[in-house]
């Protein structure tokens, strides 16, 4: 795997990156990812097509891209350019007017025209474990504690054993630092803590691919930079992962592939991320970039 | 002016039981309120077709009405059409008509303050929609209802004061009794007023407890 | 004097509240005040035909209104009639709300306490109405059954007292009473005799089983305890219209359509004052 | 249905809406003025000082937990006597639902004026306004956009409150509504269901368009 | 003045600035900027010690700077260290328990022990139009249209006629490209277009000294750029001004003169903008620095 490498290259040449991983945070990682790994899986849209009802042109016309087993998308655009729809398509929460979305080569939606005021895709409970996703809003269940959240759906869901799961749960918590706030209430944790927490709650499941909205957006800097180590772990420790943000600079390090949606469609596409914050190809990724530039 | 004490005493028993016959009728009124509350919201929140539109008619002649003409349509009306519902009767199926409305609004209010997100978390994690419903959104929905819901318990307790209107020997019949055979107006008034408050004020310290209880979803 | 206009109590305000009286009534005004005022506030029934009701226009008729207008006329003021139920009668008296009641108002001991009754003008004992086919003919038959009665009448002081056993229905107007017994609310309804009389006269299926319950008791006007002046106004009023057979005349106009010939008039009506 | 003639006799009709004047005029009356009380009463629940705030909790409390009817033989007997203050029956519903309506709508106030956020009087402050621009040009407006729904809300309970003046012996729609009951007992014995029946719509005619306009003002004014 | 010259030598170094301003544009601010213009002026904090109500310690405590008459004052330092605070006690917004705030030697505000519960300071309202200050909420007066949010103060408290000031505001709306706004309701502007309205309405009383507390943290990107563009052309129009942000690059490119704020002191200060970013003196600023950067 090309990706990989490069990556693992990068982080060696990083002079100022923090060093907050160790073998054993992505021991404890590697633990939660997928358990059967293989070169030839991976996460694919093809010619996705999306449309919302009483809108005159689809928000995602054409989409088609692909996301090797362990590496990591990050997918940029404007506001409005379709980032979260895409990611909600792929999570099932928005049905699909066009196109195929496949896990390992097993298609898991297929398009339908005529589908725009459906309701979110009937996938199995079991499909739906299998890609992961957080929210920017915080959205813990604000009725459960820390490790109520988390370890709800594999109770319920994947029927696993209550003292296995507690233990993995806690290892996570460990992983993100939160161990000791296993038991407190969503409503006592900073903006920070929750999102490890949602992290977590999606990682227990052990989700091929993990889907994160902006999930920084509504938070301080200081938690921005706690959320994104944890992220940059995982990312190490190989999660497959699609990732929508507007931190440049966090985009730049952990992305192996990146992609930049503008009107519908994907205006840039690139395997070497470094290249594409360096030189973009097209006069729209360099005028996307300047936006957050100054000087 | 005097204040007959030996009168509160002799007539303490009476209002003892007027209080008691406040007590049943909201009680069961109120439970009543609550199922239809719950049915009213249910079919508004799944958009059931046609139920919907009887669910909103239902709502707005009952918000729009006062209780005492619901009761004297039901008790003194429906006769003449060959329905003779016992005092009892009528006043809880009132209670449970106006109720019901109020109920069904806080209850829809709360199941709507449950963010979108909180929905789609449940979905993305793989859970059924029946666990989505029991274990995400009704713990959350009851959170933001249960204000809602104690105004209206209390709202109802104090409107049942009319059923005496249709010879229910509640707190407030007791009172005008006692005025119109004794004249004795201000120690009526004072234990009419003593009810309320032993009825009313622990339930409103309850509500005050159970909004604290329920508060986890309040960030 | 901008209320609205189907409400009669509401368009004089309280306008004589002034003097503070040491009594535990409201002050009641003097026969000055209320010649000065050109009004005379009299409490009524309005739903009790045929001694006091309102007529199809909205107007008030009967036997106690046709009295009411007369000593309006002598006193040489207008009438502004209150609606009571029975329970509010010495209410409207002790917190001033009217100046004299002439609601078919029963004289009692306890009445006599709070409030100051003028001369007879009519009297009467307690009659039960009941349903043909279940007739009630003497107050034992009503032992464990329900009877309705209206709040703050002679009956239901009566039955509390005498009559434990029976189960007591009240309800606060007349109105609501009579349509409890046509719905088979209770097993009968008691109240003054001419006024059960009168209504099972009307209302087909129901005849009066007991026309004489209690002691013979005396229907006068009331004013507020101590207002001397209006009292001694209404008494010589009642026996000066003694002279001219008011009350006969009165019985005529208003109840003998009623009561057609089945009832012996110097039953009912008093004059001059003198049982 | 026979019985229904009893709306078309002469006089009824009429005569109801009469009543349904009265209704409404105290109604009206009563919301006209509660507004007023109701931004004041408002106004001292949100000053720190603990004596006025401890006055306010305790009116507000006691208003909530006593039933309207109960306030109204309050005022309606106790006044006279207590006070030697006189209110005919219109007078005393007036009273009470002020006070009422006072206490309600003064919650709401303080409710409105809270959720104005802090950083508008500090915009406020910041750009020179005085205490008194900042009230007046600043909060009340935001205020009475966030207040006007639930008052109108109020009004219509208000308006169904009304309905208890009967007990009061005030000669309002339901008052009517018995004597001509009682007038037409002999010949319209199902009178009652109809005359009911009227009522019931007339209460419902004129508080269902003060629901909707709340509904709308509430739906208009919900994105600020 | 030094820093004017050295941020002219920056913006002539800068590549990718994007060209914005104009010299057009410079005019209309000028027209908005302080009318009297003397090299001696400047704001000054001296000593400043603010302690909130039960807090054990301050959080402001003896903190002394100046800022010259048409320079920038960039304040940093992470969430908690009392950024916010130290802009609210110069906007007279808190009361202060020791120390001096002075515009051009004149002291506006002199710190009195024991007066943590107090309100607001009691400015004269001529004195508080002299300090703008806009804030990171969007703050407009929902129930006043675009130019009815800038006439306000300039009308009631300036006592200005009501021509000329329309006229000013619709120049100044017009250089924040709003101009066809003008009788928009606050509700109908996305949020970067109510941040230029916000600036506008404290431009137009000609505030010596404009103080902006992270003005951009609520919006999206895009719309950052377009404030913070307004911004950089205020700058340039000689606008003195404070400065909360936690961009990085902005701030890089606006400070001429920047303080880290931590623990209730000024940890560095720095009148070489650019030398801060680069090479940091202190180890604490170094890592304040490092939370943004990824790599
Ligand atoms: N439920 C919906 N119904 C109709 N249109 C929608 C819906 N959700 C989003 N849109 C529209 O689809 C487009 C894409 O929205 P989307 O949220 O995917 O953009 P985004 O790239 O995530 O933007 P941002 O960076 O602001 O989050 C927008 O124009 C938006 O208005
Ligand atoms: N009104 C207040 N009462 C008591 N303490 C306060 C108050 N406002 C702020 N504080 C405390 O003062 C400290 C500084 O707060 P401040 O908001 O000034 O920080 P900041 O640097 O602006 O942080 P941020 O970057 O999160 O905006 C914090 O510890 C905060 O908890
Ligand atoms: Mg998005
Ligand atoms: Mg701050």
């Amino acid at each position: 795997m090309t990706e990989r490498t490069e990556r693992t290259e990068r982080t060696v040449q990083a002079e100022r990156k923090p060093q907050v991983q160790s073998t054993e945070a992505i021991a404890a990682f590697e633990t939660a990812g997928p358990s059967a790994v293989s070169d030839c899986k991976g996460f694919e849209v093809k010619h996705l097509v999306k449309r919302y009802a009483n809108a005159d042109k689809p928000v995602l016309n054409d989409i088609s891209f692909k996301v090797e087993h362990g590496t990591v998308l990050v997918v940029l655009g404007p506001s409005g350019s379709g980032k979260s729809t895409l990611l909600r398509t792929i999570a099932g929460l928005e049905p699909i007017q066009g196109g195929t979305i496949s896990i390992n080569e097993k298609v898991i939606d297929e398009g339908r025209p005529g589908t725009e005021k459906a309701g979110r895709s009937n996938r199995s409970s079991e499909l739906r474990t299998r890609i992961g996703m957080v929210f920017q809003s915080y959205d813990l269940f604000p009725n459960k504690t820390v490790l109520g959240n988390i370890t709800m759906a594999p109770l319920l869901v994947q029927k696993r054993g209550k003292a296995e799961v507690e233990a993995e749960a806690l290892k996570l918590l460990e992983r993100v630092g939160l161990a000791d706030r296993k038991d407190a209430w969503p409503h006592e944790l900073s903006g920070g803590q929750r999102q490890r927490v949602a992290i977590c709650r999606a990682l227990i499941l052990h989700p091929e691919v993990l889907l994160l909205d902006e999930i920084t957006a509504a938070l301080d800097p200081e938690m921005v930079r706690e959320v994104l180590d944890v992220v940059l772990e995982l990312a190490k420790a190989g999660q497959t992962m699609l990732i929508v943000t507007h931190e440049m600079q966090f985009a730049r390090a952990i992305a192996d592939h990146v992609i930049l949606l503008d009107g519908g469609h994907i205006v840039e596409e690139s395997h070497d991320a470094h290249a594409f914050f360096a030189h973009p190809e097209t006069e729209r990724a360099r005028q996307f970039l300047r936006t957050f530039e100054f000087e | 002016m005097a204040f007959d004490w030996s009168f509160v005493q002799r007539y303490a028993p009476f209002f003892v039981n007027g209080t008691l016959m406040t007590v049943f009728i909201s009680v069961f009124g109120i439970l009543l309120a609550i199922a239809v509350g719950l049915v009213c919201a249910g079919v508004e929140i799944a958009r059931v077709p046609v139920a919907r539109q009887i669910v909103r008619a239902y709502i707005e002649l009952s918000r729009n009405t006062p209780l005492l003409v619901q009761l004297y349509f039901l008790y003194f009306g429906l006769p003449k059409l060959g329905v003779v519902w016992s005092a009892e009767t009528c006043a809880i199926v009132g209670l449970g008509f106006l109720g019901g409305s109020y109920m069904a609004e806080a209850m829809r209010g709360g199941l709507e303050s449950v963010p979108k997100v909180q929905r789609e978390t449940a979905y993305v994690l793989g859970l059924t929609p029946v666990q989505s419903i029991t274990r995400v959104v009704l713990p959350q929905a009851i959170s933001t209802a249960v204000p809602g819901l104690v105004a209206n318990v209390i709202f109802l307790f104090k409107e049942s004061s009319v059923v005496s209107a249709i010879a229910l020997a509640d707190v407030m019949y007791m009172a005008k009794d006692l005025i119109g055979m004794y004249y004795s107006t201000y120690e009526s008034l004072f234990m009419l007023v003593v009810a309320y408050l032993v009825i009313l004020l622990p339930i409103s310290i309850l509500g005050t407890w159970l909004e604290r209880r329920f508060d986890y979803a309040r960030r | 004097a901008c209320g609205p206009s189907a409400a009669t109590p509401s368009d004089t305000a309280s306008s004589d509240s002034g003097a503070t009286s040491s009594s535990e009534n409201a002050k009641a005004r003097s026969l000055d005040d209320i010649k000065k005022s050109g009004k005379i506030k009299i409490a009524v029934f309005s739903d009790k035909a045929p001694f006091g009701y309102v007529d199809q226009d909205g107007k008030y008729q009967g036997y106690d209104i046709v009295f009411a207008e007369r000593l309006a006329k002598d006193l040489g003021v207008e009438v502004e009639y209150t609606s009571v139920d029975p329970a509010a009668r010495v209410d409207v008296l002790t917190s001033n709300k009217v100046d004299l009641v002439l609601a078919n108002f029963t004289v009692t001991d306890e009445r006599a306490e709070k409030v100051d009754f003028a001369k007879p003008y009519m009297k009467v004992a307690l009659g039960v109405v009941s349903p043909e086919d279940a007739q009630i003919t003497d107050v034992s038959q009503l032992d464990g059954k329900t009877l309705i009665i209206a709040k703050g009448t002679t009956a239901e002081t009566w039955f509390e007292k005498n009559a434990p056993n029976v189960k007591l229905q009240k309800y606060d107007q007349y109105a609501d009473a009579y349509n409890a017994l046509l719905d088979g609310r209770g097993d009968a309804f008691s109240t003054d005799n001419t006024e059960v009389l009168a209504w099972a006269k009307a209302n087909k299926g129901f005849k009066v089983g007991i026309t004489h319950l209690g002691d013979d008791d005396t229907i006068a006007p009331a004013v507020q305890k101590g207002n001397k002046e209006l009292l001694d106004f209404v008494n010589e009023e009642i026996v000066k219209l003694g002279e001219e057979n008011f009350f006969h005349k009165d019985y005529e106009q208003t109840l003998e359509p009623v009561y057609g010939d089945e009832v012996n008039p110097d039953e009912i009506v008093v004059e001059g004052g003198k049982l | 249905m026979h019985g229904a003639e009893i709306l078309l006799q002469p006089g009824v009709f009429p005569r109801l809406l009469q009543g349904l004047w009265v209704t409404v005029w105290i109604a009206g009356v009563s919301v006209g003025v509660s507004i007023p009380v109701g931004l004041l009463v408002g106004w001292l629940m949100t000053l720190r000082n603990p004596v006025v705030r401890a006055i306010m909790r305790v009116y507000l409390d006691f208003i909530r937990i006593m039933p309207q009817l109960a306030l109204l033989f309050l005022a309606y007997y106790g006044f006279a006597r207590w006070f030697d203050w006189n209110l005919d029956a219109t007078g005393a519903c007036v009273l009470v639902f002020i006070l009422w309506g006072g206490a309600e709508l003064g919650d709401l106030v303080r409710g409105a004026l809270q959720s104005i956020p802090k950083v508008q009087y500090e915009s406020s402050y910041v750009l020179g306004l005085s205490p008194w621009q900042t009230f007046s040009r600043v909060i009340l407006p935001q205020a009475i956009r966030r207040l006007l729904p639930a008052s109108v809300n109020l009004a219509t309970r208000i308006v169904k409150t009304t309905s208890l003046a009967v007990l009061l012996d005030v000669v309002e729609v339901i008052k009517v509504g018995q004597q001509i009951i009682d007038a037409n007992r002999f010949q319209y014995p199902t009178g009652t269901l109809w005359i009911y029946g009227a009522i019931f719509f007339m209460y419902f005619i004129v508080c269902w368009p003060l629901s909707i306009v709340a509904r709308r003002l509430e739906k208009r004014w919900s994105h600020d």
